[in-house]
């Protein structure tokens, strides 16, 4: 199939979500850098957007019945929003806790560890 | 030949983009650059939003994302990174565990992504973007109480359910202040610069 | 335009100037000039402005509604009030909570009235308070290392107070219905608080302060109860509603128990008969009112009305300091003194007044009778205390309890327009003399008056002022030709007095005489005063030699307010318009007609009756003989010393003393309410020391006994199992804990295990149709 | 043409070919513009200094100096400092170039003239246009000096501060035109120059000249150019740049002038509305033929573009009069004075519009388009 | 806008940094020369300024110990280079208190011009590098412009146009051309509305006050105790001017002429000069002041070489020719303060009894004026660190000498 060609769907969207969530969780996973895991949720955060954006869009499926229409919008405005506030939040955090341990590694912050 | 479908086309290069620069931050060490790679990545996914006909949106996420939140990453990058390259090894233990989990998360999403017939089967004709409603009057309709885009529901009371968004909106933010207000004074660190003593006039000749 | 709708503007013009002085100051106050010095110029001119509009809007009302001849009785030609809402704030059902206005002749009078006096006392403040305009070091204020505090002015801060104070009076006045009544009822008391405790470091100033709050909570109970017995019964709040309720225009406005009451009253048999007919709600109706006037017969919703009168009447107790809530006003002296003129004298303790006389055709002829009396006792009482006072503001602060005593007094005993007429009078002469005082006092910089004496040559304008303001008070005036204002309106008083007297042959002689003794005291002291402060010898050099008169912006207010004191109550030259007929044409449809109680056997006379030219004439002599024994009295002993007042003191040392302290009230309360609940709570100390504890040693021997024998069980038996189970805990926790590693990632991976589980698990039970697509 | 060439090669090839080819074509455009104004800031700045400027290079004017610089820059080292983080020292200016083309996108240069007509256009554009800040961070960041960390930081916390009344400054025309598309915000200006938004009201006026110092700050010129301050950070961000990459960043700052003014001119100068409709007089309009209405596009192509270059001039001139501000007060103009300007002016402005819904100085300018859009909206909406 | 300005030493720290040191100069755009100043800055607040010198050290004094005086005095041009002649002049009369030489009322009159127009120049460059210091260029292009005019004239007169070395020990190097008087006095005249261009472009502009009112504050007593001198001093408020309070062989250079010290003691200045009001957002002492004192004593200078011109047209007799190139000097020492355009300058010349002088010693203004930098620099902001080094008006040439 020409991807040139072909029709771009819902499940491309969702595909490339996907990704982007598969990624987002990697890096939280993977990275020590508090800043490194903020930058995971943030793909985490767009994955998500990206599906609410593709399920709500009115050009990727012929069967409209089942669009959630306007809302997928209005959500991923929201969550736009929110994530923003919690980057301001969390590198507040970050911030304080870099004044504190005088370094950012995730992994240092584990005093409340059983 | 087939005309060149161009909607795939941009969908393709951004969704590439997208995908590549955010494995890009997976795997970039440094913390600048993985900020860097995040932003392209968050850009590219503004240019999807803006393929699926959600300019506004596309919009915000450019403005707040990548304009404000990207900054703001910077800023603390700036802040608590000793020297340019600060980098944090995480052993390739953790990784493989890591990467399995992920895999089998990918796997399961991506086959859910195909599993439903009809979210594979696109538009029949695609509607132009010239004919796209205008979402960002909409959204603003939706955030004052009032769902422009369901004023056909033919079901009065299902109608009066439908009343926007305009409560989430408030709370929203009221959120966003308490937010930035307590983010603010997290990152006070309070401290001030002793006054510093300045000379009073003297008035003695030489 | 016609003036129906030109009045009601102008006064909410006068209404909201200051309240828009009080906005501005709070915000611009501080940057005003240097410590706010422009504020006061802000909230002078807009009060002026306030006064011009009020007297224009007395002008047009005068214009529309020519007073008739004082037509004694005859209240055919009554004026209908201008009532209306301005604004909805909401309705609850059939309530409906508006800003509104209920416009009579009373509104616009007592609008002038209050413009007037402020206006004056506003230029006055702005000499008075002039110290506020720099850093203050209050001696009276110590800090904790004994040292004066130190503080910065409050200039502007105090004219923001007074602006709130006269936007609430004036919102007081012209509210249309009882809710707003309430707001504007408390809001002068918010400003009466701030104001008392305007100097709120000195521990006397936050103490009057909150005292006089708290007294005043205690009247508002009373009118809560009040409001809310009209609102439950009547279902609105609206004056006009109100009265057209209880004095309906079908009976000729007499009372009546409105329909409302009496079904509230009967509400078992109103719930009878609307069970009965179940579902018809209009036949229910129907029965219900065809038994109304049966049950109005029976006198059913009689003392829920009295209950309302009573509880509104409570709520007049607290504000305007009547017997037994009248503690807090001598207290409340300590705020400056523009203030005491102002709020403790001529405006906010007259809203009780004003209420009363607002509310008065609600009153049954019992309610008007415990007003009456609550009023004769007031005035007895403060009028003896303040014989006895030195302090010169707490010898006015009594006299205006007493004065006030006397209005209630009149009101109660059916003298409508006497009552309110010396309220008018008063707020003239008293805020005369509270201005003179504060002068005084500026000049001196003390209370005491024997301290002072023979200032009037240090300062003549005010002694001037001063005597006029006395002689307004204790009713100078020639009988039958010409008097000042207090002449005339403590006559009515004494009229009604007397008619009431003749209409009640037995008790009626109480008010009669209560009302002489206090005239006569009330000279006594009045000159008493006047002749501590500015005749004789000065007693203390240092004072004498230091007053000096005050400035012009404190004079010129005095002069003002004392022409006002000798004319308030003479009609315009060559015409008839005066407070008099003014006030005739707003009394209350149906209030001037001679009534009798249901429950006591009281007669309420009409007022016109009191002017029946004998009975007045009698009245206006006693009245004069009285006043003039008391200033012969005062002469003697402290003008021309020709008695000495100490050995009248020790001869009568023990009513000397009683007096002195206040009848004790102070003392009482502190006795009844205060130290009750001190000990009260010492009681509860005392039982769970000596009860409780001793019980509780007892069951601890007890337990310890037990628990010995326990204990041996314990060890043996129990601890075993129970240590067994804590060892198997405790390694299992070792075990788990190996998962609560602290480390981020870990969870991020086990959420992510978790999640491709969770939707492993579903796909195998579920299809993927569940999520409905 | 992407069809023709599609005859003989995959089509993908076809149409990859011709959009790079039309994108170089576009990048030229830009590319000129910012010559032009390099050549005009140094005419404009010799005049206000009494100097002749360029004269010679290409004859007349010295109007090939910009090329004659722009080779001798193409040909200079281009130096990447050790301590440098190379890679995004490389594509740091890139970020901030391309971020400015890309507002082109979104700008209209007549009715209906515009590559992308995006129903939220000025947003679009304010989102983007803060996108060359990026560039400048990461640049200044990546170049390993104090001076350009410093120049990077000011960068940062200027423009984002700036964002704020900026946008507070774009939302009075859109709101009073009722649509955030540029095109429609520019042809509800029609008419004559009075019914300019700029002269829409009082608070228009205002909102003007906060928008011109909003835009000066936001792209870093003269007298809020502190990311770069000669005379305290040596160059601030551009320190360690030279050669090729200089000229980037440098172009994108005068791309970025020519953009804002333009988006000035749409927002509040009428757009491609000339001070008098000549276009409509002359008959010029759609209505009469297409040739004909095009020809008055081109009319207001030109009207669009002189407001834009003299916006553009206007920033040179306060570049070479006033000096340079300080850090601090930089930030107290924006969140002292900026910004509780432009908040007043807006709500001044929803006053007015309340008040006056046909605008005072044109009333018979087609009328309240406020209102239309509110009542026409919910039938808008169900197209599906 | 506001006349509120942030005073450093209240800014607050919302975010904590680390300090930083970094090295402005040599190579800065505005370290005027080869200054290293060493900033430890936290953020953009500046906690100390070291200035470290020495990059232009070129042996003036050693040189001047092994040629004759007449020899040297090329080499005075090159300590403040923006202004040789008043160098020349220094080195000259201190040769000639030594030597007990009388120059002629004509020479003294020819001196009087050239020195005060090397002062207008001087002054020229200061505040036009002043504008270019706060971001504004085009002042510079203007100040420039009219400097070059007095080049030219320098260049009429003896033919350099920097280095003049046109006042030598004993007279000057010649007369004045034909005409050369006239051209100097429409030089004046066209001159005069220049200034208030600059007025109206610099001094009085909102910005310009905004960076340099109560910045680099210095009080009286600061600059006294620091040794400052000419315009700095007087920008401090302190009446000081070594050519009314100098010493004799000095002071009677400027005998029968009229003019005012430019200062401002009690925060006034005299009103016998046009100049713009002062604004109220500044401070005596402050940089803005040393900025206006040089504008002011422009002006004052117009005065002077007009003054100049005049006396010379009306004295009798000749210029005094230069002592000859060899010759002996007298056994003794003698030192003598001058006030050049940047302060006080002074040469000290000790002779053993050759022709050429046993030791000399140069005094800078500029040293002293810039030792009081760290003093001025604490706390503030980066941005204020050219502020205040350029109304200091520092000449590197002189310092490392």
């Amino acid at each position: 199939m020409n991807p040139l060609v072909a029709p771009i769907g819902l499940s491309h969207y969702l595909v490339v979500g996907s990704i982007l969530f598969v990624c987002g969780v990697l890096c939280m996973a993977t990275k020590r850098n508090v800043l490194g895991v903020l930058m995971g949720i943030e793909l985490v955060l767009n994955g998500a957007n990206l599906n609410f954006i593709a399920f709500g869009s009115p050009m990727l499926r012929a069967d409209q019945s089942n669009s959630i229409g306007l809302d997928g919008q209005m959500i991923a405005l929201f969550v736009i929003v929110l994530a923003a506030a919690e980057a301001a939040v969390a590198l507040a955090i970050a911030l304080n806790y870099y004044h504190t341990h005088a370094t950012v590694d995730v992994d240092q912050a584990n005093e409340l560890k059983g | 030949m087939d005309a060149i479908n161009w909607h795939s086309f941009f969908f393709l290069m951004c969704a590439l983009v997208a995908c590549t620069f955010a494995i890009a931050v997976v795997i970039a060490s440094n913390i600048v650059r993985m900020a860097c790679y995040l932003v392209i990545s968050l850009a590219a996914v503004a240019g999807l939003f803006f393929l699926a006909g959600a300019d506004f949106l596309g919009a915000a996420q450019l403005m707040v994302y990548v304009g404000g939140t990207m900054v703001l990453l910077v800023f603390g990058v700036m802040l608590t990174a000793r020297g340019p390259f600060v980098s944090m090894k995480t052993g390739p233990a953790q990784w493989l565990v890591a990467l399995m989990a992920a895999g089998a998360l990918l796997f399961v999403l991506v086959q859910a992504s195909f599993s439903i017939p009809a979210w594979a089967g696109p538009l029949a004709s695609q509607p132009q973007p010239a004919t796209l409603p205008a979402t960002a009057e909409q959204l603003g309709y939706g955030l004052l109480g009032v769902r422009a885009d369901q004023l056909d529901q033919r079901d009065a009371v299902a109608r009066g359910g439908l009343s926007g968004y305009l409560l989430p909106f408030e709370i929203i933010s009221v959120h966003l202040v308490v937010v930035l207000v307590g983010a603010a004074y997290l990152a006070r660190a309070k401290r001030r610069v002793t006054k510093l003593s300045t000379n009073t006039a003297g008035s003695h000749k030489p | 335009m016609n003036p129906n709708s030109i009045i009601p503007t102008l006064l909410a013009t006068a209404w909201l100037l200051p309240l828009a002085s009080f906005v501005f100051i709070v915000f611009f106050g501080p940057r005003m000039g240097r410590h706010g010095q422009r504020a006061a110029t802000v909230a002078t001119a807009a009060i002026i402005a306030a006064c011009l509009l009020s007297f224009t809007a007395l002008g047009l009302w005068l214009f529309q509604h020519p007073l008739g001849h004082a037509a004694h009785g005859d209240h055919a030609a009554a004026v209908a009030p201008l009532a209306g809402d301005w604004y909805a704030l909401g309705s609850f059902g059939a309530l409906t909570i508006s800003v509104g206005y209920y416009i009579d002749a009373l509104t616009i009078a007592m609008f002038c009235m209050v413009t007037l006096v402020a206006s004056c006392i506003h230029v006055y403040s702005n000499g008075y308070m002039h110290g506020e305009l720099h850093d203050v070091i209050d001696a009276l204020a110590p800090l904790s290392n004994g040292e004066p505090m130190r503080r910065h002015g409050r200039f502007c801060r105090f004219f923001q107070c007074l602006s709130l104070f006269c936007f609430s009076m004036l919102g007081l006045v012209i509210a249309g219905n009882v809710a707003m009544v309430f707001v504007f009822w408390e809001l002068v008391g918010i400003c009466s608080y701030l104001l008392i405790g305007f100097w709120r470091e000195r521990k006397s100033a936050s103490n009057a302060a909150n005292k006089a709050f708290i007294t005043n909570r205690v009247g508002d109970f009373g009118m809560i109860i009040g409001l809310m017995a009209l609102w439950a019964s009547l279902g609105t709040f609206s004056f006009s509603e109100i009265f057209s309720q209880v004095r309906p225009a079908a009976t000729e406005h007499r009372l009546q128990v409105p329909d409302g009451m009496i079904k509230l009253a009967k509400q078992g048999e109103v719930a009878e008969i609307v069970k009965r007919h179940s579902g018809d709600l209009d036949a229910a109706q129907k029965e219900i009112a065809a038994q109304l006037p049966d049950w109005r017969a029976q006198g059913y919703g009689y003392g829920l009305l009295m209950l309302a009168g009573l509880g509104i009447f409570c709520g007049c107790i607290g504000k305007s300091a009547q017997f037994p809530l009248h503690v807090w006003l001598p207290d409340a002296m300590e705020g400056p003194t523009p203030v005491s003129a102002l709020i403790h004298a001529a405006t906010m303790v007259a809203a009780g007044v004003y209420l009363v006389g607002r509310f008065y055709p609600v009153f049954t002829p019992e309610v008007l009778l415990v007003i009456a009396t609550v009023g004769a006792i007031t005035l007895f009482m403060a009028a003896t205390i303040a014989l006895t006072a030195t302090d010169i503001k707490r010898v006015l602060a009594y006299s205006t309890v007493s004065q006030l005593g006397f209005m209630m007094l009149a009101l109660g005993i059916g003298g409508w327009i006497a009552g309110l007429f010396h309220l008018f009078t008063h707020a003239f002469f008293k805020s005369l003399l509270f201005l003179c005082s504060g002068s005084v006092i500026h000049a001196c910089g003390t209370n005491e008056m024997p301290q002072m004496g023979g200032l009037k040559r240090r300062m003549p304008i005010t002694a001037l002022t001063m005597l006029i303001g006395c002689l307004a008070i204790a009713g100078a005036g020639i009988p039958t030709v010409v008097g000042l204002s207090g002449f005339h309106s403590k006559d009515y008083i004494v009229a009604q007095d007397l008619s009431f007297w003749s209409h009640n042959p037995g008790f009626g002689g109480i008010f009669f005489f209560v009302a002489l003794i206090g005239a006569a005291m009330t000279a006594f002291y009045m000159f008493r005063l006047w002749y501590m402060t500015f005749a004789g010898n000065p007693r203390d050099g240092y004072v004498h030699h230091h007053a000096h008169e005050s400035p012009p912006s404190m004079t010129v207010p005095l002069l003002i307010l004392s022409l006002m004191a000798i004319v308030a109550a003479w009609n315009i030259p060559f015409t008839s318009i005066g407070l008099d007929g003014l006030l005739h044409q707003a009394q209350p449809l149906g209030t001037a007609q001679t009534v009798t109680g249901q429950l006591v056997n009281v007669t309420m006379p009409a007022e016109h009756l009191a002017h029946a030219h004998e009975n007045s004439l009698k009245a206006e002599w006693m009245a004069f003989a009285v006043a003039l024994t008391g200033f012969i009295l005062s002469t003697l002993f402290y003008g021309a010393r020709k008695w000495n007042p100490d050995e009248v003191r020790r001869a009568f040392s023990p009513i000397y003393k009683f007096l002195l302290h206040k009848w004790w009230f102070d003392e009482l309360y502190r006795k009844v309410f205060v130290q009750p609940a001190l000990r009260v709570s010492d009681w509860v100390a005392a039982i769970d020391k000596k009860g409780l504890d001793v019980i509780a040693d007892g069951l601890a021997r007890l337990v310890e006994w037990t628990s010995r024998i326990d204990d041996w069980i314990d060890r043996v038996f129990v601890d075993d199992i129970i240590n067994r189970l804590a060892r198997w805990t405790y390694s299992l926790g070792i075990s788990l804990r190996v998962l609560q590693t602290g480390n981020i990632r870990q969870y991020v991976i086990w959420i992510t295990v978790g999640t491709v589980a969770l939707f492993v698990l579903m796909s195998m039970y579920w299809d993927y149709a569940i999520a409905g697509i | 043409m992407a069809e023709f060439l599609a005859q003989y090669v995959p089509s993908w090839l076809a149409y990859t070919a011709v959009g790079l080819v039309q994108a170089a074509l576009c990048l030229v455009v830009a590319l000129a513009s910012a010559a032009v104004f390099i050549w005009l800031e140094r005419k404009v700045s010799a005049r206000i200094q009494d100097r002749l400027g360029p004269t010679r290079v290409g004859g007349r004017f010295g109007w090939l100096q910009p090329p004659a610089d722009g080779i001798k820059l193409l040909c200079k080292e281009d130096i990447i400092p050790a301590a440098a983080d190379a890679p995004l020292y490389r594509i740091a200016p890139y970020i901030s170039f391309c971020a400015v083309f890309a507002v082109f996108l979104a700008l209209p240069f007549a009715s209906g003239w515009v590559a992308l007509d995006l129903n939220a256009g000025a947003f679009f554009v304010l989102a983007v246009a803060g996108l060359e800040v990026f560039g400048v961070i990461l640049g200044g960041y990546a170049s390993g000096s104090k001076w350009s960390l410093y120049g990077a930081m000011r960068a940062a916390a200027q423009v984002i501060s700036y964002e704020i009344p900026l946008a507070l400054c774009v939302v009075v025309p859109v709101l009073i035109t009722g649509s955030m598309n540029l095109v429609e915000i520019g042809d509800s200006q029609k008419g004559w120059f009075t019914s300019w938004y700029l002269f829409h009201d009082p608070f228009t006026f205002v909102t003007f000249w906060v928008y011109v110092t909003c835009v000066t700050a936001s792209t870093n010129r003269a007298p809020f150019d502190l990311p770069e301050a000669e005379s305290e950070l040596v160059a601030g961000f551009l320190t360690e740049y030279s050669g090729w990459r200089w000229v980037v960043f440098f172009m994108a700052e005068y791309a970025a002038m020519f953009v804002v003014s333009g988006f000035g001119a749409v927002l509040f100068l009428g757009g491609w509305n000339g001070p008098i409709p000549l276009a409509s007089l002359l008959g010029l309009t759609p209505e009469n033929h297409a040739i004909l209405g095009w020809l008055g596009n081109l009319l207001g192509m030109a009207n669009f573009i002189t407001k834009a270059v003299l916006g553009v001039v206007f920033m040179i001139w306060l570049r070479w009069t006033l000096p340079r501000l300080r850090i601090d007060q930089v930030m107290t103009t924006c969140l002292k004075y900026c910004v509780p300007i432009a908040s007043a002016m807006l709500a001044g402005v929803m006053i007015w519009t309340y008040l006056f819904p046909k605008g005072v100085i044109d009333g018979v300018r087609h009328s309240a388009p406020v209102v239309q859009q509110a009542s026409a909206q919910p039938q808008s909406g169900d197209h599906r | 806008m506001s006349t509120e300005r942030m005073q450093p030493e209240t800014v607050e720290f919302d975010v904590r940094t680390d300090e930083m040191l970094i090295n402005m100069g040599p190579q800065h755009p505005s370290t005027h020369g080869v200054l290293r100043l060493v900033l430890r800055t936290d953020g953009e607040v500046v906690n100390e300024v070291t200035p470290h010198i020495g990059y232009l050290h070129r042996c003036a004094e050693k040189i001047g110990e092994n040629l004759t005086p007449r020899q040297f005095l090329p080499y005075t041009d090159r300590l403040d280079y923006l202004a040789g002649i008043s160098m020349n002049l220094g080195w000259a009369l201190t040769v000639e208190k030594l030597l007990g030489h009388k120059v002629s009322e004509k020479t003294r009159h020819l001196r009087v011009i050239v020195a005060e127009l090397s002062r207008i120049a001087s002054h020229l460059v200061a505040a036009g590098c002043y504008g270019l210091d706060l971001g504004s260029f085009t002042p510079f292009m203007w100040t420039f412009r009219e400097r070059e005019k007095i080049l030219d004239l320098y260049e009429d007169l003896c033919g350099a146009r920097l280095t003049c070395s046109y006042i030598t020990v004993g007279g000057v190097t010649a007369d004045v051309p034909d005409g050369w008087l006239k051209k100097c006095e429409e030089f004046l005249t066209q001159f005069e509305p220049v200034i208030d261009d600059l007025h109206a472009l610099l001094t009085n502009n909102a910005i310009f006050i905004q960076r340099t009112a109560g910045i680099g504050v210095m009080s009286k007593a600061t600059a006294l105790d620091y040794g400052c001198t000419g315009p700095v001093l007087r920008g401090s408020g302190v009446d000081w001017d070594l050519r009314r309070d100098g010493e004799p062989i000095y002071t009677e250079m400027y005998d029968g002429y009229t003019w005012r010290v430019i200062a401002a003691p009690e925060g006034k200045y005299p009103d016998d000069h046009p100049y713009p009001p002062v604004p109220p957002e500044t401070i005596l002492g402050d940089s803005w002041h040393r900025y206006f004192v040089r504008m002011l004593e422009v002006v004052q200078s117009m005065d002077l070489v007009r003054q100049g011109i005049e006396k010379y047209s009306m004295a009798a007799g000749d210029v005094d020719e230069p002592i000859p190139l060899k010759k002996k000097l007298p056994k003794g020492e003698a030192y003598l303060e001058t006030e050049a355009p940047k302060g006080q300058m002074g040469f000290g010349i000790v002779s053993d009894g050759s022709p050429v002088p046993w030791r000399v010693r140069v005094k800078s203004s500029s040293f002293c004026n810039l030792s009081v930098t760290p003093e001025l620099c604490q706390g503030v902001l980066v941005a204020d660190i050219p502020a205040i080094i350029g109304s200091l008006d520092l000449v590197l040439g002189e310092i490392d000498r």
